[in-house]
């Protein structure tokens, strides 16, 4: 087993929260991949900006709203440093479901008819799969699944025969958030490309947990969320092409989107303006902005150095406990995500008992109904770790679903 | 604001009780012919129940269910089941208004006191998720209820 | 004049950014109809949040998860006891431009088209206006606008014309954001309602400052955002009656706002998680909770009684400076948005220099191009009062306003 | 995190220089013919520039402009039509990139000493949103001579 590549006891002083106790124990956060704690530092930052900087931005003549803007901005061009994008392309949104619908709408409806196809796949989370249905039932366009692997990742034959006229749009998870597979979205992309099929990716997997460089993954869309990479709640991003972008209608229109707007009509700002209607969330961004900074000074590198080390050793334990199926991918191809059931004890069970022991995992069907269905199972239990976690937390984890075992046994 | 809570919940939580509800379910298996089918679904942890009565005269003759879902769900099921067994139409909407208000209105737990094993699920109560479950039958069986008895009133109604 | 119905100087020190200095002068902040300032209740509410209680809601079996579920849902009940509605219709949105986007596309363009027509008015705000147009261009149905008056009010003869078929939808201001004028809602409802009309109401200029009783409005839509109301940026509400939610498809698709998702089709959660779909956010309605509590432990009719009374002395004493030319009603019908322009002095350089002097106003267009140029006028200078502003804040707008008239003398 | 800066802007933001180009525009007032037209928007504070030229040999024969907006703006157009008045393409080129260089990218103001009264303009970079004002002229004045250019140029280029 390689070391771990960070000190994660020192990096949990970062995490005020870790100091809570749950129900008389230490917490053990092991529920990242649902959204991640925050350091100290992004929660100043949000403080920060309500106490000192706090005012609309784009508007203001005065030095208050001058500070909000800058912030506001440089909030941006720290996001499009952290995935190497051009910040023009980068659209400040609420989440990566929103991220996803801007492209659903504002792209593939006005775009796509009966005759053409999207593509995605059956391990797709809720947010990258009914915003399609939608466009499906809105434009008469089909829609197809790249099928999983009893592995757990996408079979690519499939992929790659699903990946040629009709097919128009392809969009595809970056990390499972079920099974922690990383999928190989150069791959897919250099095949979309290949037959002039546009690719969105759902990065919110990714993007927390491993160094991604948009400009050699060359997606057309990316989306991602702040509150699962250390960032507060209410701030994501999409990630455009600028050209598509460009060409695109808005999505929400309204105030600061706009150029000249008359009584019969408006004309739109430039991007990424043209997708930011109404006062965004500033507070939010301030937080992210010092989320990416957090992130960079600890190394993405390592980041995914720490999950892949402390992932391969959780994957070995729970390997050994008896009754205990996990889905999904080991090794290399796994980020930190471990789904898992005990025979004979539903997974609601399996959170509550860890709950009691201060472990908290998350027990349902993760957003992902279909893949559940695939898996034959109606939901499992989740751990999935992060920077902050330690092979103490882990081990703990083990504890306590000896604890499980124990109570449920016959 | 959230405080940490140094004591925790019920330490019953699973305790034998509803362990063996779960273990050994009363009233398993659908009835057919039925008077009254009802499927119940959360769509939050993928739980289902399909229930099923025979109702002759006002009075629950015969109660049988499907289901998968948690040690709460099922346990809550099995009780449920052998509680109206038997039982009025009404005093089945009855314990339904008892059992919610001891689950989502906080009502003291001993109101359900000697109705058979229902009181053991009380330690639910601190588990808002958890509630879900627990409800999960009962909302079910009401739904069931309002369709029976819709269908059976005198036209006009 | 009346007395003023609060103690700002009190108030004041509930806000720490009133402490800044700008500029080497004491901040006075008159841009709170472009967002409010934070009270420090609202601000460690949040960072309380990320501190204790963090974690993705409705979703955990584990402590934090249902710390924040009921976190969140007791900002749904906050917000609804504030302006008395029911909670199944409260939605959270990120502002009042996401707000009337969702009822535009949600509602209008599923139900209009070219034999129908939607009424608006000639003061609204980008973000009542621009939505209005996509759904014209949308579905082919017309688009009128209520005239404003010279006085700076709602033509309501020219209204009631309006308000009949083949109009089917009206969604006007609540309180102008550049004129300051309370617009008559309840009549208005009342005219359209007569005719089967559906109401929607921009609020975000009316709950911040008086008190909103939805029962009483029976406006059929209307949102605010929680920045302009002392609640932090990136969470806004829109309320709509319960009955009309749940006949409308959802707005956003994606987790969180489903009931079941199989591969080919998708039911939706009840009414409001139906349009809530993906994270929402979090420590957002954690602080509009507090946000709200401080307002209702400060009073409505208070709030609304210092900003009347502040407003007549402002307009009393704006009434008196040479060549400054006002925009909008005065006395009971103005909310404390006072819109002025100095002859030969471009709004811009009249912000640029009360900056100078620590008073903050807004410059520009105010996002209400159409009633510039209504008012013949290409921007307005504007300075807006809230609960934490003084006399003496006053007092040194008007002074900067005299330096304004001097430097610009020729 | 933004800090309280404790001295402010430049009090000369509007001193005389500015304010008498404000109040005393030179080239107001459009060519026509002209070579370029050009038109610039700024939708933020709803300035508007209109700006026309003669172009004879690749030097500016004649500039004159229509515009309304604040002092920053209007001074800005002023200053610029008198600097570019005479002068070639190229150099009117060069002078958009120093211009822009001072404002956007933090170069010393130095670099248009003595270029006219362009120096007054620098007291703008503090504030992001009338750096907006200060550049309309130029974008204006860059995109229009782009389509001169682009229009003169042979074919096949
Ligand atoms: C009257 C009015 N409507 C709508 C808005 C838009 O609000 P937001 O930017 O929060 O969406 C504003 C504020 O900018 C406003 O004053
Ligand atoms: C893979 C994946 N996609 C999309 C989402 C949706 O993210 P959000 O809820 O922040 O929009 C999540 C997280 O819930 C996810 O794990």
């Amino acid at each position: 087993m390689s070391a771990l590549a960070l000190d994660a006891e020192r990096v949990r002083l970062d995490f005020p929260i870790l100091a809570e106790r749950v129900n008389g124990h230490r917490l053990v956060y092991l529920d990242s991949a649902a959204s991640s704690q925050k350091p100290e530092v992004v929660i100043e930052a949000v403080s920060d900006y309500y106490r000192h900087a706090n005012a609309n931005v784009h508007r203001g003549v005065h030095a208050l709203g001058e500070r909000a803007t800058e912030l506001f901005e440089s909030a941006r061009t720290a996001v499009a440093g952290l995935v190497s994008a051009d910040p023009r392309g980068v659209v400040f949104v609420r989440n990566t479901t929103e991220g996803i619908n801007l492209v659903a709408q504002a792209f593939a409806r006005e775009r796509l008819g009966p005759a053409d196809r999207i593509v995605c796949s059956e391990m797709e989370h809720h947010s990258n799969l009914v915003p399609w249905q939608r466009v499906r039932d809105q434009t008469g366009c089909q829609l197809a699944y790249i099928p999983v692997t009893p592995a757990g990742e996408l079979d690519l034959e499939a992929a790659e025969a699903l990946l040629r006229p009709p097919t128009r749009l392809l969009s595809v998870a970056h990390v499972s958030n079920v099974l922690g597979t990383i999928n190989p979205v150069r791959e897919l992309v250099r095949m979309a490309h290949r037959e002039g099929i546009t690719v969105c990716v759902d990065g919110a997997q990714a993007v927390p947990h491993m160094p991604v460089d948009l400009g050699e993954l060359d997606a057309d869309f990316y989306a991602f969320s702040g509150h699962k990479m250390c960032g507060p709640t209410g701030i994501g991003v999409l990630v455009g092409r600028p050209q598509l972008l460009e060409e695109m209608p808005p999505f929400l229109t309204g105030g600061s989107m706009i150029s000249v707007v008359t009584l019969e009509r408006t004309t739109w700002d430039e991007i990424p303006h043209k997708f930011e209607a109404g006062t965004p969330d500033i507070g939010g961004a301030a937080g992210l902005r010092a989320a990416v900074s957090y992130l960079e000074s600890t190394g993405m590198e390592a980041v995914q150095g720490h999950g892949a080390a402390l992932s391969d050793y959780a994957i070995e334990a729970l390997s050994e406990v008896p009754g205990l199926t996990r889905y999904g991918p080991s090794g290399a191809n796994q980020l930190g995500i471990l789904s898992f059931n005990l025979s004979g004890v539903h997974p609601h069970d399996v959170g509550t008992v860890l709950d009691r022991y201060g472990v908290a995992v998350r027990a349902g069907h993760h957003c992902c109904q279909p893949l559940m269905r695939r898996l034959g199972v109606a939901a499992t239990a989740r751990a999935s770790l992060y920077l902050y976690n330690t092979r103490e937390d882990v081990d703990t984890l083990l504890e306590a679903i000896g604890e499980v075992r124990r109570i449920f046994s016959d | 604001m959230a405080q940490t809570e140094p004591v925790s919940l019920d330490d019953e939580l699973f305790r034998e009780i509803i362990l063996d509800h779960y273990r050994h379910p009363r009233h398993r298996g659908l009835l057919d012919p039925a008077d009254m089918a009802s499927h119940g679904h959360n769509p939050l942890c993928g739980d289902e129940v399909d229930l099923s009565l025979r109702v002759r005269g006002g009075q629950v003759e015969g109660v049988g269910f499907e289901g998968q879902g948690c040690s709460i769900s099922m346990a809550s099921t099995s009780m449920m089941s052998e509680e109206i067994q038997g039982k009025s139409l009404e005093q089945a909407h009855e314990l339904i208004g008892r059992f919610r208000a001891m689950l989502l209105e906080g009502q003291d737990p001993s109101s359900l006191a000697g109705i058979g094993d229902l009181e053991a699920l009380s330690g639910v109560r601190r588990y808002a998720s958890r509630v879900k479950c627990a409800m999960l039958p009962w909302t079910t069986l009401e739904a069931g209820l309002k369709q029976l008895e819709g269908g059976h009133e005198p036209a006009g109604d």
